[in-house]
């Protein structure tokens, strides 16, 4: 098979090679598709009904975590990752990461079939071909014997294949693989490993009374976020006897936001708290080391007392001293007797076992530079970007006699190969992963391989079979038959096993020893409290991870839940920092530490210490796609070459001087104003009021308010409310609707609610929502507007600075306190978060305004948008007070306009049940309107009613915090039904009267649990 | 003074201008009822239907099941036409040809709604519309043969939003449906005295 | 009647024609005949005008195409800025639009002398500015080619418009008053349409004037009903004129945008139009009457009287800014008051300080009879009042819609080369027309000035009606 | 059209001599003037213009169709808009009044152009180019026979020219 470069796999030819293989899976007819064609099956496949989806069981691959998903498959093609609800991992819950993996799926810009090096380019050669010159290299490095110094470098992951691997480079005399995980907490885990024994015990948040993160972010990007969030949430929800959360460290993540008090302790000074706490040293010493009041460090001490065994004590550092640091963390918990109660060792996730540290792959590196290293392969992991760059990757890996890729995407490593054999992607293959120790959970492909790609396990085999002397060792066909004869219980078993979210067991193979590494470096120094320079703190970022997600237009275009940045690198500093260097925002600041120097626009944020600047990782990726290229700066270049004491790279590691640029750029942010002017949109309110009789709070803080009753019935005082009083049979105000006809539409009344107390900020729900409802992603750097008629916006996120973002679902992030932050430094703010769309108002302003009824109210309670409709007036938007109706202004789905937002095939991804908007059209939160319409016809078909809770959005359905809660309101059975008469219920500008079906409920504040009695 | 009274031409030009502009908005000039379209081979639902009484929902298996109706299979096809050769016919030549490329028929689309129209068969068809109230008497199409004569599938209904909408509001008469269906007189006049079948009409019903 | 035994020398007074603006210096018709024939006719100043109008008028038309062919995002907007230099060139023209209908029927209603020499340029202009206006909806609009959907015709889809929608009053109050300014401009030219094809030597023209004029005659039947249907059209014209703008001021109180809520919109949208209306006049007929040679036509006198109207109406325009500032703050609502300390010295303080002094400050020199009767001045005036009315309606539309409820969505607006193209482009297509229209047709209109030219008679009695 | 054209260069003479044609009753009196002079309007005397009737149809005509369109076409398709009636009078009122306001004056200019007998499609019979510049006209419609008496009284009063038309 050969194709030509750069020629996308037509539709046709995917359907025959369907049609003809047989698969589990094919495709039929384009019964979306614009084209006037009726494509049949040649044979139809069992089960499968055209325009019907099927779900797949797979297994996550985008981290080390181990999620169980659902692949919605239509039509052959994945057009949505849902989370599994059986698997006991994510219990249906999904990140933003995850659901992106259809991004890299369909990714534009994948390595579309084998390529070879000729001279300096890689040219497509065919897959006979490809295997001919891997079969041959490896003759001749082995013929050399200079198989022992191979170098095989894979993407960290749990299952059978790291032990297939290392079977196969063991046949070839090879060392055992390294795998990469660069954005695995390596020092937690040495600690872990140290005082528990496992690398991840399992963290009971419900357990817990008190939780101290030492820059612990187990809600951004610290081990397993989504069963972290999914623990999280369901403790916060216990509202009244909640465990609260002290944040340690000198930048404010996500889950610092989420705490209930923060202690800014400087870099470096967290050993001393530690020691505080646990009376090695004094409060006094502490405070002064951690730049804090002593105050604070004595009510900590106190608190830390008083939770006893419901402590949990949590080390994510990244510091030099990390490791010594998360042993002391872990002490704490021992001390207070908290091990068994909120960290259980006896129920370890497995998913960062294996994993090679930092100091093997400089080791590697380090050989590859002194020429000893005569061939290397890569697998996804991409050192060329996601190392120091002080450590010399690029220039080492082009000494390797010959280096073999079989990463999926052209990023920085693979470009440098001289050979391509791009594996599947995982939603194309066959595999298996072990995220909790014992349990097993299965990855099967969701649909044929989108391009002329291979199964890298496939490809080894086949160079194994054609090595004479090795081939006996590999007697199966595939990996897939390989995975089969190694499965207990055989091919049935297996079958049987595919569809279960996991199934008790290990792999049978096991990863192969490495040869421990000796330091020949020496480490990084501490930090010390009396350097020169700013600490300069880099953190993996929240939506981009270490950069692998950077090629996904929906994870950059997911503004970063703390800042609301997308599409660029910042350089974030406090207020009063940039006050005194006369740094406005977007001030280009350049940060220059003894490895490197980058140059990115400053973000004031007063949630990091003034004597600190935080660089998130992920951006400034130099090829890896039309999406990542040229896109911010990256943060690696900053980092010197040293590690901690596990032999891990230190990401906070480093003091650098930070100066003022006279450039300047306007940040990529979907911020307005991160105040409320106190009108009321996150509302929250004290634990202890929660039993207080209602009448003692009540809307006092909102100007203006008009004083009435909260009506969780979303009945109109004022208004005559289109649905009129539906929940009250006696009631005579039937609304506007006919309630003889025959369909009984108006009997329902869709709405959700939305607890605060939950909702931790992670946006998962805005990916799920882009998934869904095939909202165009509109930053990339060619989607810009023309500056005159010569000249277009090229910045990436162009459209973004210009507010014109698509979220449907957006991630409101208000802060509260802390007015003066351009003068004092105060770590006490709080913050809310609030995702806002829709709210399918019962007197909706954008409704009457409308000339063509494009926008109106059904009888189902839905603010119905009319795509076809709609002019594009814009005259809704105007009238809209949440501001959550988007406008196409551009031909985002039109193929030939250069702002297309799905480049072939992308836009296999599109889901057939939602119209994609053409320009100059408005668009909104539909409540997932074509989820109710399936429920609705589903249920028609079997000739019932609708189940209570049967279906959910998409936002609902992807919540890790499980905040967002979907229903009909009218019916008592739906949760959401209860939920709307919370005692925390209210709606947002309830005095504009819009009557909205969205009802939040009140986030939920605890007092600091370290308050100094002096502050 | 004026000799003749021309100029009251002008007014009755315009207004005729005017009512035939009209007329066709109102009549859905721009629809393409009464398409006819060649297909890659020339189907003949006649001998299939009414000769050997084949259901439809036998090659449109998803008509009840799905939004999309779906088409047979070319292995549907040859399951009987492995067997039945009609006389060596060139149209069943040209099948076996597709079944030995393993290729699926290119049929051409006939009735399509534009894409921002989401049409559910499944509960058309389970609400008991028959399929020839939208496609018109399909089982009599191809009833000429394959020789002179042939007419392919035709776009029975205007298939616009009025059209639609007509039966939603007004009902759907189940008596006409059964009529064209070709059923028996009986369950005709049985029909006759059901109540029409009314549904809704709200915009997100169909468009999302 | 007992009039035929009236003596014929004492004159009647002409419908029209108070006394107080008096134009001595044209003494009877057939000099009125020449002079307003003697404007037409093409000279090199008027080419040029015209061609770098239609310049303009290109600018604005290539970007139409550029924009229907990319998207909207080609204009600055910026969300929550929906409406941006569109919407705000808009309501200028719709404006601009009111002084002529007022002028040529309020002011016939009430007799106002000075309405005579200027109601006819001004009735042009404003029915150019209304053509101007009405395009910008539909360059405004994401999808122009479905524009025929605001409007009420039996479709297939058995789909109509939403009544209730400002927008759709828009489009019934813009084209009835497109409508009915041109029936009333045209009405008003068929006499002196006849005129010029009588006076007319070129046979082709005067077979055009001819065509146009309908056939008139001047016969005493045609004037009976000419007269009436004269003035039910001033009396339709009159509510119709005060609706327009009430009802493009409704696109915006109908809403519940802090700085678009305000009952007082109507008046204020108003008095505002007339206020634009008025300096457009200024902006158009001061150097025509230098150009033409008509300055004893439009007298001192007449310029005197209009800038009292602009004077008042400034007042009125001046008023309304502080009550709306009086509300914000009485009214206790913080949206809504911390919107208005926002529009004045918030991001676009500049624009609404300009709008106050153009709008509020610089007409009060009108309280000086020197300055009402020195046409430079008035000139100079009258373009500082147009650019304060854009920014007025800048400053109603962008700030607003800046600063709405949720803080979170709180923006920015930059206009786009685009938009600017728009912009040059509605005055290249506003001032193609009227270029054109003031070398074919009459600017003044011929007939009304022989109403009140004193009528030659053979036996005079001193003293006529003056 | 048979009659006699007289050209006058003075109001008086021309409403002298109308009045005095009117009593002499000579045959139907056209009179032009260049614009309108209440002089002449008193001396022909003629019955107010029913111009006014058209208006008040066509005004009544255009509010009731305002009314009727927008209240029929909300409830042919009840769509529910900010929880608004369906049939919102005050709203309608907008469009009532616009379309009174189009209606009325299309039918007032019709009415004025049916009563005017315009357009027309010549102007050469009993008409003077003149009488559009600084020349008032009478034109009376008479036979042969009666011609002479007309040019008589015509020429009496002054006029500059009288002639006969065929």
């Amino acid at each position: 098979m050969s194709t030509k470069a750069g020629s996308g796999v037509k539709r046709r030819d995917f359907l025959k090679i369907l049609g003809a293989t047989g698969a589990t899976t094919a495709v039929v007819g384009c019964t979306s598709e614009k084209v006037g064609k009726l494509i049949p099956y040649v044979s139809s496949p069992d089960n499968t009904v055209a325009g019907v989806s099927q779900f797949y069981a797979t297994t996550c691959r985008e981290c080390a975590t181990g999620c169980g998903v659902l692949a919605e498959v239509r039509d052959g093609r994945p057009i949505k990752l849902e989370g599994n609800p059986d698997h006991p991992v994510n219990r249906g819950a999904i990140c933003a990461t995850g659901m992106s993996a259809l991004q890299g799926l369909y990714n534009p810009d994948r390595f579309r079939q084998p390529m070879l090096r000729e001279g300096s380019e890689l040219k497509p050669v065919t897959w006979d071909r490809a295997l001919e010159v891997l079969g041959q290299k490896l003759g001749e490095v082995k013929s050399r014997g200079g198989a022992a110094n191979a170098v095989f470098l894979n993407a960290h992951e749990t299952g059978s294949f790291p032990g297939f691997v290392d079977q196969w480079l063991s046949a070839n005399d090879m060392p055992a693989h390294l795998s990469i995980d660069t954005m695995a907490p390596a020092a937690t885990v040495a600690a872990n490993r140290a005082a528990y024994g496992v690398a991840w015990p399992a963290i009971d948040f419900k357990a817990s009374s008190l939780i101290l993160s030492f820059s612990a972010d187990f809600l951004d990007a610290w081990g397993g976020r989504v069963p972290q969030q999914l623990d999280w949430a369901d403790a916060r929800a216990q509202l009244e006897s909640a465990p609260k959360l002290v944040y340690i460290g000198a930048r404010r993540s996500l889950t610092g936001l989420n705490a209930d008090q923060w202690i800014p302790a400087k870099p470096g000074s967290e050993m001393a708290i530690c020691r505080a706490i646990l009376g090695q040293g004094t409060a006094a010493e502490a405070a002064q080391a951690a730049d804090v009041a002593e105050g604070t460090i004595t009510a900590l001490i106190a608190a830390v007392r008083g939770a006893g065994s419901k402590v949990l004590a949590l080390c994510g550092m990244s510091t030099p001293d990390a490791v010594e640091c998360g042993s002391m963390v872990a002490e704490i918990n021992k001390v207070n007797g908290s091990v068994g109660t909120t960290i259980k060792p006896a129920q370890a996730h497995a998913g960062y076992e294996g994993v090679a540290s930092y100091l093997e792959l400089v080791d590697a590196t380090e050989r590859m530079a002194a020429g000893n290293v005569p061939v290397a392969f890569i697998r996804n992991a991409n050192p060329a970007y996601s190392m120091p760059t002080s450590v010399g990757f690029a220039a080492a890996f082009a000494k390797v006699g010959f280096k073999v890729s079989f990463s999926i995407m052209p990023d920085e490593t693979s470009l440098l190969c001289d050979l391509i054999l791009p594996d599947n992607h995982w939603l194309e293959s066959w595999g298996d992963a072990v995220a909790l120790a014992g349990e097993r959970s299965f990855v099967q492909p969701a649909l044929e391989p989108v391009f002329d790609t291979r199964n890298a396990g496939d490809v080894l085999i086949s160079a194994a079979r054609a090595d004479g002397t090795i081939a006996s060792r590999f007697p199966q066909a595939d990996y897939r038959s390989w995975m089969i004869a190694n499965f207990e219980g055989g091919a049935t078993a297996f079958a049987t096993a595919l569809t279960k979210a996991t199934v008790s067991g290990s792999p049978v193979a096991s990863r192969g020893t490495r040869t421990a590494v000796a330091s020949r470096v020496s480490p990084a120094p501490a930090l010390s409290a009396a350097g020169e320079g700013m600490f300069v703190v880099v953190y993996p970022s929240a939506t981009l991870g270490d950069g692998a997600g950077a090629n996904k237009p929906w994870l950059q275009e997911l503004p970063d839940p703390v800042t609301k940045i997308a599409w660029q690198t910042w350089v974030e500093i406090h207020p009063k920092a940039a006050k005194e260097m006369g740094v406005r925002e977007g001030d280009h600041l350049t940060v220059k530490t003894a490895a490197g120097e980058i140059t990115a626009p400053a973000y004031l944020y007063m949630g990091v210490r003034p004597d600190t600047v935080a660089i998130a990782l992920g951006q400034g990726h130099t090829e890896y796609g039309r999406f990542a290229k040229n896109v911010g700066v990256n943060a690696y270049q900053l980092l010197p070459s040293g590690w901690d004491t596990s032999g891990n790279l230190a990401l906070v590691a480093s003091r650098g001087t930070v100066t003022r640029l006279e450039e300047h750029s306007q940040l990529v942010t979907t911020e307005g104003s991160a105040r409320q002017h106190g009108r009321g949109i996150a509302q929250a309110m004290m634990a202890a009021a929660i039993s207080a009789p209602e009448e003692e709070e009540h809307h006092h803080d909102i100007p203006g308010h008009v004083s009435q009753e909260f009506l969780p019935g979303l009945k109109s005082p004022v208004a005559a409310d289109a649905q009129g009083e539906f929940a009250n049979p006696q009631s005579k105000d039937k609304g506007m609707y006919n309630p003889e006809h025959p369909t009984k539409a108006e009997a329902r009344r869709w709405a959700m609610t939305i607890d605060l107390a939950r909702c931790t900020g992670c946006s998962a729900c805005v990916t799920a929502c882009y998934s869904e409802n095939n909202i165009p992603t509109v930053g990339a750097a060619y989607q810009g507007r023309a500056l005159s008629p010569t000249t277009w916006d090229e910045r990436p996120g162009a459209n973004i600075i210009k507010g014109r973002e698509m979220a449907w679902i957006r991630l409101e992030r208000y802060y509260e306190g802390n007015t003066n932050t351009e003068n004092e430094f105060s770590p006490d703010f709080e913050t809310r978060f609030v995702p806002m769309m829709c709210q399918h108002c019962g007197n909706a302003p954008c409704e009457p305004v409308c000339p063509v009824y494009a926008t109106y109210h059904s009888p189902d309670g839905l603010n119905v948008q009319v795509y076809n409709r709609c002019v594009g007036t814009r005259y809704c938007s105007n009238n809209c007070p949440y501001k959550v109706r988007y406008y196409n202004w551009f031909g985002y789905g039109e193929p030939e306009r250069k702002q297309y937002a799905w480049p072939e095939p992308m836009h296999w991804l599109l889901n057939p049940d939602v119209t994609v908007r053409g320009k100059g059209v408005m668009e909104k939160c539909t409540f997932c309107v074509e989820r109710i319409r399936e429920g609705e016809n589903r249920a028609r078909s079997e000739e019932r009613e609708l189940n209570a809770d049967e279906f959910t959005t998409a936002c609902a359905q992807a919540c890790p915090s499980r905040a967002i809660v979907f229903g009909d309101a009218a019916d008592e059975n739906w949760s959401v039904a209860k939920l709307a008469y919370d005692r925390r219920a209210y709606h947002v500008f309830e005095e504009l009267n819009t009557y909205t079906a969205v009802v939040y409920l009140k986030k939920v504040n605890h007092p600091a649990p370290a308050a100094s009695a002096t502050a | 003074m004026t000799t003749k009274k021309k100029w009251t031409v002008i007014p009755g030009f315009l207004a005729l201008a005017a009512a035939a502009t009209l007329l066709s908005a109102y009549s859905g000039a721009s629809s393409s009822q009464g398409k006819l379209v060649e297909q890659p081979i020339k189907f003949i639902h006649n001998p299939h239907v009414e000769k050997l009484g084949m259901n439809c929902l036998y090659c449109h298996s998803g008509a009840n099941k799905a939004m999309d109706p779906g088409n047979a299979s070319v292995a549907s096809c040859m399951g009987c036409h492995t067997v039945v050769k009609a006389n060596g016919s060139e149209e069943i030549k040209k099948l076996d040809e597709y079944w030995n490329k393993k290729e699926p028929i290119p049929w051409n689309r006939v009735h399509k709604v534009p894409d921002y129209v989401q049409f559910p068969h499944m509960r058309h068809v389970n609400a008991g519309v028959t399929c020839q109230s939208c496609h018109g008497e399909i089982q009599k199409q191809g009833a000429a043969g394959v020789g002179e004569g042939y007419k392919p599938v035709e776009q029975f209904a205007s298939l616009n939003m009025g059209w639609c909408i007509n039966c939603h509001v007004q009902g759907y008469n189940a008596a006409e449906g059964a009529k064209l269906a070709g059923l028996p007189d009986s369950v005709v006049t049985a029909l006759a005295k059901e109540p029409v079948k009314k549904a809704r009409y709200d915009c997100a019903v169909c468009h999302y | 009647m007992g009039t035929i035994a009236q003596p014929v020398e004492e004159l009647r007074r002409p419908n029209i024609a108070s006394a107080d603006v008096q134009l001595p210096a044209v003494k009877d018709y057939e000099q009125v005949d020449r002079e307003i024939i003697a404007t037409l006719g093409f000279t090199r100043k008027w080419l040029i005008g015209l061609s770098v109008s239609i310049a303009a008028m290109l600018v604005g038309a290539s970007a139409w195409i550029y924009q229907i062919y990319w998207g909207l995002g080609q204009a600055g907007y910026e969300p929550p800025v929906m409406w941006g230099v569109y919407i705000i060139t808009f309501v200028f023209w719709v404006g601009i639009g009111h002084a002529g209908t007022l002028i040529s029927a309020i002011l016939y209603l009430f007799r106002a002398g000075f309405r005579t020499s200027i109601y006819r340029a001004a009735e042009a202009m404003t029915v150019f500015a209304v053509m101007t206006a009405g395009l910008f909806p539909i360059i405004h609009i994401g999808r122009p080619w479905k524009f025929f959907w605001l409007i009420p015709y039996p479709n297939w889809r058995l789909l109509w418009p939403n009544f209730k929608s400002p927008l759709v009053w828009d489009v019934f109050a813009i084209s009835t008053y497109l409508t009915i300014s041109t029936t009333f401009l045209y009405i008003g030219l068929i006499p002196d349409l006849a005129v010029l094809r009588d006076r007319e030597t070129n046979p082709t023209r005067k077979r055009i004037y001819g065509i146009l004029s309908l056939g008139w005659r001047n016969s005493d039947r045609e004037w009976r009903h000419f007269a009436k249907a004269y003035l039910f059209l001033a009396a339709f014209s009159t509510p119709l004129v005060l609706s327009v703008h009430s009802v493009v001021s409704f696109d915006f109180a109908m809403t519940l945008v802090p700085g678009w809520h305000a009952s007082i919109f109507p008046p204020y949208f108003v008095a505002g139009a007339i206020f634009s209306g008025f300096a457009m006049v200024w902006t158009i007929a001061i150097p025509m009457r230098k150009w033409f040679k008509l300055e004893h036509y439009i007298t001192l006198n007449h310029l005197d009287a209009t800038a009292k109207v602009v004077l008042f109406t400034s007042m009125v325009v001046g008023c309304a800014y502080m009550i709306e500032f009086f509300i914000a703050w009485y009214s206790g609502v913080r949206p809504e008051q911390e919107f208005f300390w926002n529009r004045v010295f918030g991001q676009w303080w500049w624009a609404a300080w300009i709008m106050l002094l153009c709008n509020m400050a610089l007409p009060m020199s009108l309280w000086s009879q020197k300055l009402r009767r020195n046409p430079t001045w008035l000139w100079f005036l009258s373009i500082f009042i147009n650019i304060g009315m854009w920014y007025e309606r800048f400053v109603i539309v962008v700030p607003s819609l800046s600063h709405e409820f949720e803080p979170w969505q709180w923006g920015s607006y930059t206009p786009s080369w685009v938009d600017m193209s728009f912009l040059v482009g509605s005055f290249g297509w506003f001032f193609m027309w009227f270029l054109l229209f003031v070398k074919q047709m009459p600017v003044m209109a011929i007939m009304e000035l022989k109403e009140i030219v004193v009528p030659r008679r053979k036996h005079a009695v001193d003293g006529g009606h003056h | 059209m048979q009659g006699v054209l007289g050209a006058f260069h003075h109001l008086d003479t021309t409403v002298h001599a109308i009045e005095e044609l009117k009593k002499a009753r000579l045959g139907d009196v056209t009179v032009y003037s260049p614009t309108i002079r209440h002089e002449i309007d008193d001396a022909i005397d003629a019955p107010n213009s029913v111009v006014r009737r058209f208006t008040l149809v066509g005004g009544l005509l255009g509010v009731s169709f305002g009314y009727w369109i927008s209240i029929w076409t909300g409830d042919y398709w009840p769509l529910v808009t900010g929880g608004k009636a369906i049939a919102s009078w005050i709203p309608y009122t907008i469009i009532g009044f616009e379309l009174m306001v189009l209606v009325g004056c299309l039918s007032t200019v019709a009415g004025m152009f049916i009563n005017a007998r315009i357009p027309r499609l010549t102007t050469t019979v009993g008409y003077d180019p003149r009488f559009s510049g600084g020349h008032f006209g009478i034109f009376v419609s008479c036979g042969a026979d009666k011609a002479p008496q007309v040019e008589a009284l015509l020429q009496k009063h002054g006029a500059d020219e009288v002639r006969r038309e065929d």
